[in-house]
């Protein structure tokens, strides 16, 4: 389904589009893209039988610029546009591609019952915590207190957390990463790939125009080992350049720092993540911790099975037609109760 | 050919008399299986070879407290030994199961018309709920109607003496009582209606259906044996149907089937994305028994993002429909825009219902039609088309669905609640003689092909390309943004923008050469043309025929096509004096019909959640036709 | 602001509208009515600034039995109405009823929106996991597997819960109770009453006509002590005739019911309820429980403190006021470019 | 009075000359900064009392790629000592600051129209970029035009040889090199932009504001100096504008302003509720700005959540206001359905953008009409009106509060793209003089009055009893389903169905009696009367005076009421033998006016993004009154 039968993978390049990229220099937009990009082509998909659907929002320029099928909705609609593509022909590879505003504002409704009914459909969600292409109003996802154009004495509202939401409404697999860190996001978007169900891939995303640094206090390279953790299955939550630090639930289920050698703490101390728990508690946990008080989690949040939604959908219809397929159409139309005149 | 009934020829069997038509109202409380009642009737009544015409009208309420007015529940029917077109104004038989039905109803029927009434619910309790303030079967009230007093509960217990059921589901049975009563009174045959009931309950519960089939039988026979009817009744055959297989049918139903027939035509599954809604739910519930048929059915969170679902499967190249009513419809404005932009084929059913904002939910209305040809932003042209009566709807849901894929466009067909849950005989076509609807997706691109353009377009429909998605070479990208043309790249081009635009509109327009022109009942040409659109066809066909007989010069005319109008239109209007629009709203084709042809077209409006009658029509042309000879 | 000043205190029958209820005869609606009104008469309300407000479903009739002001809205849109409402005139006492269709469907992104902003106002969700008023489709809460309708072949969709979407969105306040539950659903309407934020009730209501039975597993007296499980704030998690079941989360956090005096098990080593925690993640471990396996957790899940969306929306009005209220109209009319000719 | 410029009147001073008006067009990259010139130059011609009207064009990214085509934006100015109504169609000037802006705009340039052209961009990747195989500048492409090349970016360089700032924000200030360069042309004060610089950037960043004015000098001196310009020229002050104070407004500025002087002359507070959307957003910016004034804004989670807090808001006795462009609007027409049900005033001001679906964002239209009509569910009548420029967009939001608050109605404004970033100078109302808008929220119920009825009326404007909660004694409930008449219950009746159908269309039409007789720009019967709406004022009043001289009797009239219409303007189409529509759209207005008045207008219809130029409506009457004639 996902690779061309009897031709040469394709490259990277191949999944360029001659459109010409028009998000502003300097735009995370563009090392995503290029992730995308590249996680294709060693995915080995093929062109035809891939469909990137997105909304609106400067992220969701995304399918203009990918060699594949592409349908650029609108504000908040692609989750639903994609589950009617998906549920129609579950042999094509579906990508959708949105924004915090147009996933987690105008779109919140359709995001979540994506997730629930799990399509086995892959999302990208670009989160740059600002409307970027209405020029820079605050998000769902902006921190409390953002001064913005519409928030000239700061913004009120609670920030949604993408991950938090997407756990509280079912979803079996949660990724996250970051537009500068090329190798571990390409990595996240396989991993999302090679998930049955709905795979939710959330991205930090520097709008250098209207949020520029938004991610600053994690993302810079010098300080990404102490700021972030990098969740790996069957493996400890360590994080620290001597990966010496570590993350634990105490008593009350809340987390805690440790460092491995202080204290009497050792590597048996720390969590063991599993990404496959039946409960989305602990992902939960992790997910709601304070940004600054805590390294920020990446990789993969949430990983478990439940059938896909379009195989179901289409399995009942297989049935039907194995059990009653043979009636005609003379016979719909005649009904039970016909009678001549 | 209209009758007094119960004043018909007598027949050779003293008791027995021949009716050319009968129309009877069925109302209770709404837990007294009223519809379940008039369904029956209407079932075996078509089984006899009548033409017949239904309107049910319950209350919004799931079950609203027993015995209470707006609890009411009412099913009327209306057969005839002759072509009919309306379910009929005032009933000649009323049955009322309670005081509450009666006091609904009551005013409806003429004085010399036959009132069965169900004496067990008369106690004062059940006055008080109807707010009567003294009893009607004693405080002469009902002087002049011919009264007939059972108690259904009494009697129905009566029979069911031996049955195992308990009290509660013995008193559900009493309305099968009265059908049986009825049953004899008309001559119908039992039989179908026993059939139906071992269907429906035998499995799951014996006791029940052989509880039912006792007391319809006993109705029967408590009716023939008592002779509390002087005389019985028949109505033969319709003998000026044409002749064929029939059978009863339901608008909803009709649009199911239109859409399954469509699809086998076109050998496209139906992919339907729907939100419940009265009174359009039904269509979702039956299409979602047609798995075996190939439809998908995606019960979705609301209505946007239904129509996005079924957009989403149209650019798969499955036939999109989405089902709705007039909210759900203001809902979906956004994405049929958006299905118009990147000309996708899609069909959205409104099924009317009275406005504005939640309005009256189970009462019918034509208000939605404005919104359907307006209700985006921007120039966004739309085929609208109508079903005129609930067999009807068969044809349009078929005639959208080829349109949407002959054009590649977004079509909404307009039904409302008198079509949806009314009923009529349906001469069952040949799926044969259906027209085949021819459907290329463009093949797989090769190298040598010239390069593929996702806008380039059939020179004769201006339909564009439809290029799938898992089509080697075809990958394209669409959106709501405006199209460059031939390449559908985006474009803020000026010129582009406006010759687009044009495309568009004039896409639509050419439908017009696809359609059939509009007839009329009655000649071409005369004084009065009345005008009409969807579920007016019957009263104004009624008003016509009313009319013949006196010589007055009127015709009627209905359009299942509301844009495009039909080619021949404007000249038809021309042959008339006088144009008049009746419309169950205050004005909207008139508004289409004045701007389009400038005509001083009369507008004749209702809005009271009710169709219109045939006398109300014949009324208003009767004024005209004064007016003109003035 | 919820007590009339001079006026004797209002009794329950002073609370019921002269207008005739209209649920079907059995409907689980009754009982929620009956025990709001009698809350509401025991909080000391006064009619004139309460106001109800709703979407459309059978649920959403209630405004129209209440003496208080109502607005019965339009599908799934009643959040978005009443927090208009709410922060335009904040001394209101507003609360809102809402169906599981009406909530977690059509109304999704709202719900959510609601619970992350805070806004004070009080939400009564009767879920009867079915659509009521459009006679019976499967709604997002019903089971998977169910044949209603619009399933002929049962329902595909994972159903949603309430109580962990509104986790994962920032719920602040989530109690639960059921229809039938007479004082108890008084009482969890009274603690929603005194939270200051957004307070979530979930209300099982059996809709005897489309889905009868739906909460008979754990709703009947007989079965009640076992089947349910009541949230207690600093009290152990326990259940059963005897109250010597409890549960506990594992290692995994997953939970475990454990039976107090076998194995060793005393009443310490059954988790105490914090309904407090900061952390969600407690409450999402409990919520995500599974109804057939566990006690069904009723009570207060969750019930945490955060500045209430309109306070800090009208605080922002007053200190502008403050600071620029002096400002003629005239002035600004004029502008700082004014010129003459 | 219109004259071809650099050919005005000689002054005095040799070098300098005198214009009637001159229209500057400044193009560049996105990131060039040429809103920010354009709106400097303008401001600063506002101050010198010339009348003037901008028309900005930028592109819907919002930086694209640097150089490019699509990544042009574009700022017109047009001023004059006369009363002016449109920013022109063709400039005297264009200032290009790379070779992309030069391609997209030199069609536009006349001949001998002065181009400044900006040399440091046209090196070879730079062409390549605008997709230019040859340079323009040297391939005698530019011949006939008069040709200004200035090296800006050495120029702006040298002058900051001095700054501290880096390379790149020294480049930045380029613009102002142009500005400078052009202030001295026009002989402009240099003041109000060195001040202006100071306020905006002296706190933040000293060393920008500084290097800023610096440039500005530079430029302005290196005109004089250089001798690059032969002559200089003047536009004296605006002399036949009505004197008083002045400020010149962009019209999502005058919305603003409109509402909140409504709701001081109210003495309510305003709840906008708003989800963000071009070219609408600025009046939530704009609006949040304003709590000082006791506006609460709400940033809701989409267009259908802001529709329904505002009307929450209105419930509760503020003055609910949203704000949308086209898409928007379609998602919000079933909550406005509801405002006209519960009768509660509420304001929608859609400022339309192209369509269909996303369409062209940052392009103007006029296709939201019918949406604005019909775009609901049933019947569901709102009053309609349209600003017909920037500054009337003051007093249509002004209007459309009073509307509201005085028959308990949504209402609906629309503006457009060019309405929004356009600006002109607006004659500052005072205070005083600005009507004020009484409201009256029913008064606490005691024991002894009449009962009290949610839907009782004011007799004259219909309007049903404003009772907020909070107000003792006044409980009642509202919402969707048909209200009974005076006690706003639920009620199925179909007689009271028809009745409110016929309160709610009869309260809407009667505005018309609140409403001023519509004027004409011209005397008030001729042979054709071009008949606008909302933005094509301008063009209309524009050609209108273009064809005085010549005797022509062609007048011009532009509505802000469109539903329902002034009382007069049946009356006035009538003395004219022909009717022009002209509109942004495929003939939206053009259908109510034939339907109502079934009178034959003419339709000119133009969908290109762009507004009508007034040399267009010329041709257009002349083929009309040639056909006139014939
Ligand atoms: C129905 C509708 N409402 C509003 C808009 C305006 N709009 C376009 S994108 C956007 C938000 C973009 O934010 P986000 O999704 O975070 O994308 P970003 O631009 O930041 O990538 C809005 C409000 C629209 N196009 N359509
Ligand atoms: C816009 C719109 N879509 C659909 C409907 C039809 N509708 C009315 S209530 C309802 C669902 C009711 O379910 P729920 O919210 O669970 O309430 P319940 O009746 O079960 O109490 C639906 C789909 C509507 N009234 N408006
Ligand atoms: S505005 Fe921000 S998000 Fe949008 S393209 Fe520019 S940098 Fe990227
Ligand atoms: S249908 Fe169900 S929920 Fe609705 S009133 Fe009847 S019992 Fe209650
Ligand atoms: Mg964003
Ligand atoms: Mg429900």
């Amino acid at each position: 389904m996902t690779t061309a039968s009897n031709q040469a993978p394709l490259s990277k390049k191949d999944f360029k589009s001659d459109q010409d990229v028009r998000w502003c220099p300097g735009c995370g937009d563009y090392g995503i893209l290029n992730a995308v990009q590249s996680a294709f082509a060693k995915l080995g998909k093929n062109l035809h039988d891939t469909v990137v659907i997105s909304g609106i929002g400067c992220s969701s320029r995304f399918p203009y610029y990918m060699e594949t099928f592409g349908f650029h909705t609108i504000h908040g609609r692609a989750p639903a546009l994609a589950t009617g593509v998906k549920v129609a022909n579950p042999d094509l590879d579906v990508w959708l591609v949105t924004g915090d505003g147009d996933a987690m504002s105008i779109g919140g409704n359709h995001f979540i019952h994506l997730l629930r009914r799990n399509v086995g459909i892959k999302v990208l969600l670009f989160n740059n915590r600002i409307y970027g292409l209405t020029k820079g109003q605050y998000s769902p996802t902006s921190e409390q207190g953002k001064k913005t154009k519409s928030t000239p004495m700061g913004s009120i509202d609670h920030p949604m957390s993408p991950v938090s939401l997407a756990l509280g409404a079912g979803a079996t697999f949660i990724g996250r990463s970051i537009d500068t860190f090329g190798p571990h996001l390409e990595n996240v978007i396989m991993r999302a790939a090679a998930h049955e169900g709905t795979a939710l891939v959330e991205i930090y995303q520097n709008c250098n125009i209207f949020n520029d640094g938004a991610f600053d206090s994690f993302r810079e390279k010098s300080i990404r080992a102490e700021r972030t953790v990098e969740l790996e299955h069957g493996k400890p939550v360590v994080f620290g350049a001597d990966s010496n630090r570590g993350l634990r639930l105490n008593h009350d289920l809340q987390p805690e720092i440790v460092t491995i050698g202080e204290n009497g703490i050792t590597e048996a101390d720390v969590m063991v993540w599993d990404e496959a728990d039946t409960s989305p508690a602990r992902a939960m946990a992790f997910a709601a911790m304070s940004e600054a008080d805590f390294p920020v989690p990446l990789g993969i949040l949430r990983n478990t099975t439940r059938p896909a939604f379009e195989k179901e959908v289409n399995a009942q219809v297989q049935t039907a037609q194995q059990n009653r397929g043979d009636q005609k159409l003379q016979d719909l139309l005649n009904g039970p109760d016909r009678y001549t005149i | 050919m209209v009758q007094d009934p119960h004043n018909g020829t007598q027949a050779t069997d003293k008791s027995v008399e021949a009716l050319d038509e009968v129309i009877i109202r069925f109302a209770g409380d709404s837990g007294d299986g009223m519809q379940l009642t008039g369904s029956q009737f209407t079932r075996t009544t078509a089984l006899m070879g009548n033409d017949l015409a239904t309107f049910p009208d319950f209350p919004a309420e799931i079950r609203a407290p027993a015995g209470t007015l707006p609890g009411v529940s009412a099913f009327q029917l209306r057969f005839s030994n002759f072509d009919i077109h309306t379910p009929g104004n005032q009933p000649h038989v009323l049955v009322a199961m309670n005081p509450a039905a009666l006091k609904v109803h009551i005013d409806q029927l003429p004085r010399d018309g036959l009132l069965i009434l169900n004496t067990a619910k008369f106690r004062p309790a059940d006055l008080k709920k109807a707010k009567y303030a003294e009893n009607p079967l004693e405080d002469g009230s009902l002087d002049g109607y011919r009264v007939v007093q059972v108690d259904l509960e009494k009697l129905t217990h009566e029979t069911l003496k031996e049955s195992p059921l308990d009290k509660r589901s013995k008193d559900r049975c009493k309305n099968m009582f009265a059908l049986g009563m009825l049953y004899w009174l008309y001559n119908r045959d039992v039989e179908p209606t026993l059939k139906a009931l071992d269907d429906t309950f035998a499995k799951k519960n014996p006791d029940i259906a052989e509880a039912n089939k006792q007391v319809v039988k006993a109705g029967y026979n408590y009716a023939d044996i008592t002779g509390l009817f002087q005389t019985s009744y028949t109505v033969s055959k319709a003998t000026d149907l044409p002749s064929g297989s029939y059978r009863n049918i339901m608008g909803n139903q009709a649009l199911c089937l239109g859409l399954v027939a469509a699809s086998k035509k076109s050998n496209l599954p139906i992919f339907l994305g729907s939100y419940p809604i009265t009174p359009a739910s039904d269509i979702l519930h039956q299409l979602s028994g047609y798995k075996n048929h190939g439809v998908i059915t995606f019960q979705a969170e609301d209505e946007i993002a239904a129509v996005c679902a079924a957009l989403g499967a149209a650019y798969t190249g499955k036939i999109g429909v989405t089902t709705t009513s007039g909210p759900g419809l203001a809902l979906k404005g956004e994405a049929i825009g958006l299905a118009v932009m990147t000309e996708l084929p899609l069909v959205i059913i409104n099924v009317q219902r009275s406005g504005p904002s939640t309005g009256m939910p189970t009462k019918t209305e034509q208000a939605d039609l404005l919104q359907a040809m307006c209700g985006r932003n921007g120039e966004s042209p739309v085929p609208v088309l109508a079903a005129t009566s609930p067999s009807d709807a068969f044809a349009t849901a078929f005639e959208a669905v080829r349109i949407a894929l002959e054009y590649m466009t977004p079509v909404i067909v307009l039904s409302d609640g008198a079509i949806a849950n009314g009923s009529e005989p349906w001469l069952i076509p040949d799926e044969t003689e259906l027209p085949g609807i021819s459907v290329n997706f463009l093949p797989a691109a090769t190298e040598t092909d010239e390069p593929f353009m996702p806008y380039r377009r059939n020179p004769e429909t201006l339909a564009r390309n439809w290029a799938i998605p898992g089509t080697e070479g075809l990958q394209h990208r669409i959106g709501g943004i405006e199209k460059a043309d031939l390449t559908g790249n985006i474009s803020y081009d000026p010129d582009n923008h406006e010759h687009m635009t044009m495309v568009r509109e004039n896409k639509v327009a050419g439908i017009a050469n696809s359609i059939p022109d509009v007839t009329t009942v009655g000649p071409d040409e005369g004084d009065v043309l009345i005008l009409g659109w969807g579920s007016t066809r019957g009263p104004i066909a009624g008003a016509v025929r009313a009319m013949e007989p006196s010589g007055k010069k009127v015709s009627g005319c209905c359009l299942r096509y509301i844009n495009p109008f039909p080619n021949n239109l404007g000249d038809l209007m021309k042959r008339f004096k006088r144009v008049l629009i009746p419309e169950l709203n205050r004005g909207q084709l008139s508004m289409l019909i004045r701007n389009k042809y400038l005509i001083d077209a009369t507008s004749y409006t209702k809005v009271q959640g009710l169709p219109f009658y045939t006398d109300e029509l014949v009324k208003r042309v009767d004024q005209i036709l004064e007016e003109l000879q003035r």
